[in-house]
Formats: C-alpha cells, structure tokens, sequence
C-alpha cells in the first residue's frame, strides 16, 4: 500500500479505470501532453495514447458538450475543467443536455460522464481561480456532486464516479492536492456515492463540513477539545445526492449544527442543511444551526484571500456562541 | 460532386434540380423511379402533417408547434442520403427527417403535445431526441462522431440547425473540435432566412454562412435548400468524406420558412406577405411536381391517392398519440437517475400522498 | 390612471425610462421589429429607433457580454434573454464580469445594466421554456434580482432596476403576465429595490412567495381563511438583497414560516429563507419553517406540468399540517 | 496598406521588419529617429520589467505570472498606433502594451502581487482591469465599440488575446455581433504557437486563425507578430477603417512565447528547448537592435544607458507596488455595490468583530 496524496490518488483511480475499462476517455485543457496544470493527469496519455487522453482546444461548453455526446455512445469520458471558476461556461451544458437526457429520453439515453474540477481557495491564485460554486450544482437536478477530503476518498469515491450510469461532477479541492497523504490501496474498492463519512465523534456539536474545509474543521475540533467542547465532524462527500440521514443522526444526537463552507453564505448549500435539520430534527436542537462561510462577496485576490476564507477561528468562534447559546 | 468545385466564398451554390423542375443531368442521383416518387412521397407526407398539427394546435390538442413548410426538399433528401449506421442529431424542426428515418409519427405528435413519451426514441433509431436550445446540440453530434471514431465504427453524424444557431458559441465550439479531432459528423444548415423574427442578415456579417467553414477548416457548401437533389449529392458527398476518415462538413442549405415560426408566432409583424409570396415558387413540392409531370411519374390522380393514403397514416398517428394516458406522478421522478435517490422517493411519496387525500 | 396587465406596465416602464434617459438602451433577440415574443417591447423600437432597440444575433452571452461592455460606458443596456431556459449561457458573462467589475475596479467601473427574463412554469410551454432558478443568481455575488407580482410593482420596480448603479436581474413571471389587471399611474415613482410587500396581512403564518406563485399564495390564503387560519403573505420583490427584516418581523409575529417557490427545491431559496429564520427567529417558531417547491427534478412538459407547480392544495396541505404541528 | 492586398486565404503574411533587420521602404511608417528608437525602448522596457517579475517570482513576493518575452513586437507596435480616444480592452499577458498605454506600472505589479488595487485604473486612461477568464473579454470590446458608435465617439477598441482563446465561444459572439453592428473594433490575435501546452494546431483545424474572419465578414489579415512596424502598420489601417464607419478588422499576429505560461508552468513538459532555440533569433529586439544599428540609431552605451534608466524606474515601481499596505477586511466588502445591502454590513460587522477578538 502507497502512501499518496490527492492528486497521486485521483491520478491513481484514473489509470485503474482506464485500465478495467476501455470505454473510459479523458478529455480536457492540457490533460494529455503536459498531464493537467495540477498533474492529476500525468503519464496517462504516454499509458493510452492520443486517443484515450485528449488534449482538447480552449472551449469549456465544447468540452462538456463533446463529452455528452460521447457518453450518449455509452462511452465513460471523464472531463477536466481546469478551475471552477471555468465552470460557469458549461453550466448551460450540464442544465439543459447532462442532467436532463435521461429524463429526457425516458431512460433511453444517459450521460455516464464525469467532469472533475479543481475547486476552492486558499492556494494564493489569482482571479478567477478560487472559486467554490457547489451550491449552484447541486441545485441542478439530474446529476451528482461528489467532494473527497481525503485521498483514499478521492481513489473510492472517482471510481464509483466513473462507473456511476449518471453524470457526475467531481470537484477536487485544490487547496490540500497535495497537502494530505494517507495510505491508498492499489485496485481499491469503490466507495459508494451518497453516503457520508464521520470524520470524528464528538457527543457536543456536529460539524458539517467538505472538501478542504474538513482539515479547517477538524484544526477547530481539536482546539474546541482543549475547551472541553467534543465537536463531531461530518464529511457528506457526495453533495448531491446529500446523505441527509447521517447529517440529521448526528444532529439529533448533538443538539447543535454548525455548517462549514467556503462558498458565499446566502443561498449556499449551508441554507440546504439548515433548512433539513429545522424540517427535520427541529426539537433536538439545543441552539440554531449555524453556518461559517464565505461571504457574499467576490473571493479576494491572493492579499486578501485569507480574511474571505472560514479559519479555525471564525469556527470556533461560531461554535462557543452555539456552545453558550 | 466535389465540393471544391462550389466555393462559398465565390459565391457559388449547388443545384441540381432549378424552380421550373429541370434536373442537371450531369448532377442528377442516378435514382430509378420509385426513388423518385418516393421523394415526393415524403415531401407531401411532411407537408400534410405539418398541416396537420396547424390543425391540432388551432383546436388546442397540441402545444407551440414550428411548421416545417418549404423546408421539406432540403430535409428529405439529406436524411435519404444516410445509411442504418448513422446518426441524426436534429434541432427542433425536422419533421421531414424524422419521417424518413423511421420515427414512429406518434413520437413527434407526442413530443408537440407536451407528452414526454415523445422523445423516447429507440437507440436503434440513432436518433437523438428534439433539442429546443438552440446550437447547444451542434456539440453533441461533434462528440457522438468523435465516439464513432473512437469505436472505430463506420457511421456518420448528421446535425441539423437553422441561421439563428450558427451565431451561438456552441455551434463555434462544435465546428473547432470536430474539425481538429477529423469528427465524421456533417453540419447541415437549414438557412430558412429567419430566426424568429430576425433576418439572416443579423446574424452575421458574412456574405454566405457557409464562408464559416473556412474558420475551422472544414470543407463547406452553399446548396439549394428547396432542392433535394442538391441536399443528396452534398450530403452524400459529405458523408462519402466522413467515412473515408477525412473529417467534418458543413452545408448551408438556402431554403424559407414559409410558415410562422411556431403556431405562437405572428410573422406579419416582421415580413411582409409580398416576401413570402415571392418565395412560394420557389419551394420543393412545387418544382418536383414539375420534376416528375415532365418525367410522367406524376399525375393528379396519383397525388390525390397517395394523399390519402398519407391521411390515413396520419390519422393513425394521431389517434395513437392522442390515446396515451397523459404522464402520471411517478413519471416525474422514475427518470431522473438510473435509481431513484432518497430526496427524490421523500418529494415523490409527498406528491402521491397529497394527491390521495384530493 | 390605466389599468395594465405585467406586459404593458413593464413596456411602459421601459418606455418612460426611454424617453427620460436617452442612455437607456434595449437589446435582445427579437425585441425589435417583433417587440419581443411576449410584446413586452412592443412599439418601442418603433418610437426610439433600431439604434436603440436592438435586435441581436442569436447567442445569449453575446448579449450579456455586449450589453456589460455597453454598461461600461455608461449606457444603461436592457438585455433581454428569451426564456429563463436560455439564461445558462449567460452565467459566465454574470459570475466573472457582470457581478464583479465593480469590485475588480475598485469602483473605477460599474455595470448598470438589467437583464430582464421572462421565467417560470404554467403556461404549457415546451422544454426549457418553463424554468425557475432564481437562487443561483441568488447564490451570485455582486448583481440584485428582482422579481414582481404585480403590474404595479413590475413598473416601479424596473425603473429603479434600470437607473440602479449595479446590475440588475429582472425576472418576470410570464405565467401571470396577462393574468392580472391594476392601475399604474403615468410616470409613477421608482419602486425601491430591496423592500418587500406585505400582500396580506394575517396572524398565524407568514407565507413568503414571489411571482406567479403570490397569487397561489393568495388563493391558499382565501382557502386557509375559512378554516380560520390566517395567513400573512409577504413578497420579498427583491431577491438579493433579500429583505429579511420584513420576513423576520412578519415570523416573529405569527410563530411560522412556509416558503413558496416553483424552483427546485434542494438549495432553493426557500432553505436560504428557512435558514435565516432559523439564525434569528428560533425561539419564537411554533412551528418547523416549510417549503412548498418545486421537486428536484426536471420540469415535465405541458401535460405533467400541474404535477409539479405549488399547487394551492399543496400550500394548504402545507399550511395545515403546520398549524397541527 | 490594404488589409486586401495580405488574403489570409491565400497564405499570405505582412511583414515590414525581416528577422536580419531590413525593413521594407515601401510599408516602413514615417517615423522620426526618436520614434524608432523609442520603440525599442518600450520593447526593452517590457523585457526587463518581465525579468524583474520572475525575479520577484522567485523570492516570493510575487504569485503566478504570465511572462511576455517574445511578444514585445505586435505589443509595442499596435498600442503606438492608438490615439488618446481609443479603448484597450486586455486579456492578461499585455505587460508592453499597458506600458505604452501609460498603465502606471505598480498597477500591474500590484495585480500578479495579488492585490485589488492592481485593477484600479483611472477611467481616463480608457484600459480595462485584465481579464483572466479567456476569450470572455472580447465580448467587452464588442460591447464597448457599439457603444462608442452608440454615442458618437471618435475612438475605437483595440482588444488582445490569445490563439487559444479563439476556441472560445464568446470569440465567435464577439465577432459576429461586432460584424453585425460594424463595431469599431480591432480583434488583435497574438498567436504565440501555445496556450499552455497545448500547440495551435489542436485550437483550429484552419489553415490560419485570420481565416476565421471571412465567417464573420470581417477584413482580417496576419502579420509577422515579432515585427512592431507590421503590428504597427495593420493596426493603423484598422483603426482608419474603425474610424470612417468600416466596421471592425482582425489581425492575427503570429509571434513565440519563448518563456513558460505562467511561473507555474514547466514547458519542458510539452515542447523542446529545440524549439525555443529556433525561434529565439526571430524575437522583436534581436531584429530591432540590427534595424537600429544600419541606421546608426543604437549603440551599446546607449542600450546600456537606457536599460539603467528603465531599471530605475522598474525600481521605483516595484518599491510603491510593495509600498501598498495589504487590503484591509473592509475592502473585501466595500466595493461589491454602490451601496453596501444590510446583509453585507452584516457580515462586514461579523468579519471585524471577528478580528477585534483575536
Ligand atoms: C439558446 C436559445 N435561445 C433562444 C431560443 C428561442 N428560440 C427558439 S427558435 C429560435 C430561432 C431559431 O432560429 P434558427 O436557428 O434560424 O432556426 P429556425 O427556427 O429558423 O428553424 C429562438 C430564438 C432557444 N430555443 N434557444
Ligand atoms: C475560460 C478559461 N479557461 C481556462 C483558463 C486557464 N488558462 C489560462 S491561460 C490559458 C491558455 C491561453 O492561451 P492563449 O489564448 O493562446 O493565450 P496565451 O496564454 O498563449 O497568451 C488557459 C487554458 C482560463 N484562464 N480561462
Ligand atoms: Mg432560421
Ligand atoms: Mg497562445
């Protein structure tokens, strides 16, 4: 067993893949020559070929839409947007073609694709490269969100991604690519998509967070455990569908939930949660749920990235206020 | 036909068969006569649904409708030019196409009548589902080719759109990729001068749509859209090039929408019945009547029997149509993933619960 | 004083403004010689001439991406995108430039420019002519969305929408367009952005809808109102920002909360709503916040569309279950 | 010189400056011996403050920047041509035209510093912020020129990108609605050979990128992009056109990216330093420095007396840009809207309070 980070993990599932599964092509900006901007594309296309790893022409729609129409063949491209903040290009793409065909068609069609994109901040980037729009997806019915925070999630949970006959979004959080390591088997098994992972167990407070955010989630843990404050966190990994029972389990066990995201606050998934945890386990509740977000706001450029971003502090801050509450 | 011979950017433009119903004897399909008849067949079978469905709409059995009159010459005879093998990934008026490549009338009576069973085309068919946003589909025929060479099968990919779609980035980014990766798919243009109520000329600058092909270097045709000869030989051209490996067409395809856009439009408000006058020579039916009178392959008699066999066949599919029950609760839910997620089985209980107590 | 349906008081507005700022430009597809497929620009190009009423090419982030380079001027472009189907494409244009030139400059340059889109279901209309996704634009950081009811409100509102220094969405809800009938003055003042309408006042519950569905609201209400249950409707009118103040003040009253909206209802705006009722109203809900949406599914076409509109049977059902709660 | 008389269709090219330094009598512009000279000195200008940004790269007090060695030429060139009425709408690697532009030079420091104030240009100077999303920003320039016609103004707008940005659907929207209003625009192309790593040929299938100007009906031309006089040369041509009413033009410059991307970048990974090699004696100074030099304009003493001129002045620039306290948790807010809505305060409020307790 290796032990691999993020991208080496991503990379990993994908020469798995394509090795199991022939149908399975990626395609994207610089994924094939240069293997990817953030090399989770490296040396595939010397193991594929040209044909199997493409390197495509600066159009992201034309990615999205190509990679449709190569799934309607029952082919399994995997496409990469380099940043999410290229995404919006694809949106109408994904609304009206990804998510709908198989509605659509009565189940006839499908778009068996994935579209991983490097998501979120707090890598100095500039403009238009920190960007963290989950919220917008998984209001799209029709297709899947998944967001790893690990890389032995990030092998599992690409490989049912791949093999899912739906489309799927799979955002990468750029921000800790290569800030984790863990121990990822060679040829492991799939991790189902829509099921949530405790991260930790805490008998307190549960904390909701994805992505990058649960390395921020779990830094805030350990000083609200120095306070005698027990903070369990919950890793939802597939946003849409959300696993709302493991969310609303904890939840009623805690008493309080606080969700974390770096995303803007107003109509951010953090509203999603919140509003299931008041239709659902209202009564539990020992303090309003709270939400440590992004503002609404344009995420600031590298000098002022930091004060935009959900720091330990602001979380713990938020949970003593729900602690005293 | 080589398409070099028509340069857009010359002006030429490929005809084979003129308004008064003479054929280019060096241009015509070598087809015998049944073939011949059986254009026309089509031609008249599109037209007389189309009428059709006026009807319904008028009497409220169909929704928003977009007649395909005076474009049935371009669509039947490029959809005759495909093989089983190949793909028809249409826009949203290709009547006539549909017809010709076998899909069950009821399918599109369905589709206009608001009934999602419209759209569930067998795979067989290899025939994409209507797609209403205008361009975005020109994307999915590039890479439903690019997949057919991958596979390394031998079909071709032919995508239908009107003007109005090639000013959408879409079609730009369908052209770049399909010319780049040598896609077996051909862009067929139907150049009906109107988008709604903007003319062609607002679309672009350009002195031919065509002239568009020169930008992603893929070879391209002006033809005569009211001609289906013409429509043939560059569709045949296009795909003998495709299967051959050498990559994309385009065909601009100069026809005219003689209807309103959809049954909601009100085209006096933008053209004048002068316009549409001077055009009504012009169209398919008309010529190719000519075409085969001068041959003796028509008659009245045999227009007004094969019309009524034509009826018939419509008032059949009418009748199907009409007869499916309309969508029920669970078909909202049933198709949106492969298996039905929790949120979804929690909104479809909900919905099925409070329609019970109603 | 005559009375208007949406269409004409919206023509109106834009007509007044027309003829009040001469920067004040219209473009769009078909908005011209047609004067738009619902008339709402009827007669407009007619009075102002083809330099300002303009009728595009057929592509939507060309429109928006024109109209923000307009905007940079100093113009005050009106875009009008056709269907809110056909707004996806624009998402690039709204996200990366529309919202943030403002914020990029440091206030150097501003896009004052309204994007005014035809939205929502019950009307019988094909695929992709029916949509509802007022919260992504919500979700946006850096424009305002603005959404009337009512003939009145929809002038007063776009006028302060198009003399606003920021970027306006205006979503008009097509479904009532011809559907109500009321009194607009000549020349009446702007209505503020960011104010909600209490349409009804009651002491029970306080439902918060918006566009076609105020009126599903209303005839909920009338129905709840003979079972003697009281309902006050509010209409937010602006989006983003959202008048909270007023639907908080409105739930600290009646002790519930239902939200109404047609848009999908994972991460809708209804949880955002739910959400901030349950930061700042809590202790005073006498019952879980609800939500009367849209499923997170595809909008049928024309014969299953009743299936999925808030219904006012589905709002009573709702409102009733709350009131046993 | 007639954009007619270079038909990108027919291969051709305009070059005024050969890569030994002779210059063409005939399309040489009428500039005095400051001009000339000046010319290189912005091309040098450019160069340094390019080494000096990788340097500060390097010592961390700089983030990602795009260098833009070798594409000094078409830069300098074409901003000369501009008046003071004239827009530039930039893509992200225009470091010598925003110099020429009069762009205070902390300015664009302040950006790849990572810092708002970077964006921050006066109205006057008529330069937009950078636009990083690409292609998305030609659309602005299409925008702006409408509008300037809208008003009756006499300026036109000189908008830059890359090959890769060709792809882009907004590209394809710009020129089509550009064409269609006749916007005084000028697409400026800068085709460096790569966009990231991925080689032109992969971005269009055409024989050219000036090819794609036929589909919009605009007059496009491509030019030797190492060579200032050609870039200055089509420019000045184009902005007549823009000017009388002709509508917009596009030029295709084909020039060398002979540095990586970004900083970031390692281009090792996709193309040879072979090739890098090759296209080195093709630069804009090499052949200008020997252009100079015929004419006795350039000597060494005077490179060098004018690069520690520049310096000075990149030392100055580089010593405000960092000079610039970071921006304070409030700017984060403050400028989203004309008037900050209760729920920014709100968490304006929350953000300080936050920062109070620390
Ligand atoms: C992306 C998009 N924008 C707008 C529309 C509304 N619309 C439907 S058809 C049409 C005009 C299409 O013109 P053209 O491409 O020439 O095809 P035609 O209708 O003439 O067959 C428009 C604007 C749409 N369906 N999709
Ligand atoms: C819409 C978009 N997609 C992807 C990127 C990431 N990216 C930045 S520059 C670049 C290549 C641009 O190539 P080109 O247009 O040729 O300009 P050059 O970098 O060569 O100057 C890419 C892919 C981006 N900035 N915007
Ligand atoms: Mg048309
Ligand atoms: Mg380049």
């Amino acid at each position: 067993m290796a032990s691999l980070n993020l991208v080496e993990a991503i990379n990993l599932a994908l020469r798995e893949e394509m090795e199991r599964d022939g149908d399975v092509l990626l395609l994207g900006e610089d994924v094939g020559r240069e293997g990817g901007v953030f090399r989770v594309t490296e040396g595939l296309q010397q193991t594929f070929g040209e044909e199997r790893v493409m390197d495509t022409p600066l159009a992201e729609s034309g990615i999205v839409g190509v990679a449709f129409g190569l799934s309607l063949l029952g082919l399994r491209p995997v496409a990469e947007i380099q940043f999410m903040g290229f995404l919006p290009p694809t949106l109408d793409q994904i609304i009206c073609h990804v998510g709908r065909i198989r509605n659509r068609s009565r189940g006839v069609y499908s778009a068996p694709l994935v579209i991983r994109v490097p998501y979120g901040g707090g890598i100095h980037a500039p403009e238009h490269h920190s960007e963290s729009t989950e919220a917008i997806l998984v209001h799209i019915p029709g297709i899947k969100v998944v967001v790893p925070s690990t890389p032995a999630d990030a092998c599992g949970l690409l490989k049912s991604a791949i093999r899912d006959p739906d489309p799927v979004l799979f955002l990468e959080p750029k921000r800790i690519y290569r800030a984790i390591k863990e121990e990822v088997a060679q040829a492991m098994e799939p991790i189902p998509l829509g099921r949530a992972r405790r991260v930790r167990a805490g008998a307190h407070l549960t904390m909701v967070a994805w992505g990058a955010m649960v390395r921020e989630a779990q830094k805030a843990a350990d000083i609200l455990a120095e306070e005698g404050v027990e903070a369990e966190i919950i890793d939802p990994r597939t946003l849409s569908p959300l696993d709302t029972e493991a969310i609303l389990a904890s939840v009623r066990r805690t008493g309080r939930c606080l969700v974390v995201h770096e995303a803007a606050r107003t109509a951010g998934l953090g509203a999603e949660i919140s509003a299931l945890v008041m239709e659902e386990a209202l009564l539990h509740l020992k303090a309003p749920v709270a939400r440590v977000t992004g503002f609404d706001t344009v995420m600031p450029l590298p000098k002022g990235e930091h004060l935009y971003m959900p720091e330990p502090s602001r979380i713990v801050r938020a949970a003593r206020k729900m602690m005293r509450f | 036909m080589n398409f070099d011979d028509y340069d857009p950017l010359q002006g030429k433009r490929l005809q084979v068969l003129d308004p008064e119903g003479c054929a280019d004897p060096e241009l015509l399909p070598d087809f015998d006569d049944d073939t011949l008849r059986l254009i026309f067949r089509w031609m008249l079978a599109a037209r007389l649904l189309d009428g059709t469905c006026l009807t319904l709409q008028r009497e409220g059995r169909m929704g928003t409708y977009p007649p395909v009159e005076g474009q049935e010459g371009c669509q039947v005879g490029s959809a005759l030019a495909l093989g089983t093998g190949d793909w028809v990934v249409p826009s949203f008026r290709e009547l006539a196409v549909a017809l010709v490549r076998g899909v069950q009338m009821e399918k599109t009576l369905l589709f206009w009548m608001g009934h999602e069973e419209g759209s569930r085309l067998p795979r067989e068919l290899r025939y994409l589902p209507i797609a209403i946003p205008v361009g975005s589909h020109t994307l999915h025929a590039a890479g439903l080719a690019m997949g057919l060479r991958y596979r390394g099968e031998k079909g071709a990919v032919l995508c239908y759109f009107g003007d109005g779609a090639t000013s959408e980035g879409d079609f730009h980014e369908a052209l770049t990729f399909a010319g780049v990766y040598k896609a077996p798919a051909i862009f067929f243009c139907q150049n009906n001068a109107w988008a709604i109520s903007v003319p062609r000329k607002i679309q672009c600058a350009a002195s031919s749509l065509a002239a568009k092909g020169v930008g992603y270097g893929i070879p391209s045709i002006q033809i005569d859209g009211n001609d289906p000869f013409a429509a043939y030989v560059a569709t045949t051209a296009a795909l003998e090039r495709a299967r051959a490996g050498e990559g994309p067409s385009f065909i601009e395809a100069i026809t005219y929408r003689l209807g309103p856009h959809t049954t909601s439009d009100d085209p006096g408000r933008y053209r004048s019945s002068d316009e549409v006058e001077r055009m009504r020579p012009l169209e398919p039916l008309v010529r190719y009547r000519l075409f085969l009178k001068e041959r003796n392959l028509w008659s009245e008699t045999w227009e007004e029997q094969i019309s009524s066999e034509i009826r018939d066949w419509i008032a059949e599919g009418v009748r199907k149509a009409e007869s499916l029950p309309a969508p029920g609760p669970h078909d909202i839910f049933d198709h949106m993933y492969a298996e039905l997620p929790p949120h979804l089985a929690r909104q479809k209980a909900d919905l099925l619960d409070g329609l019970k107590e109603e």
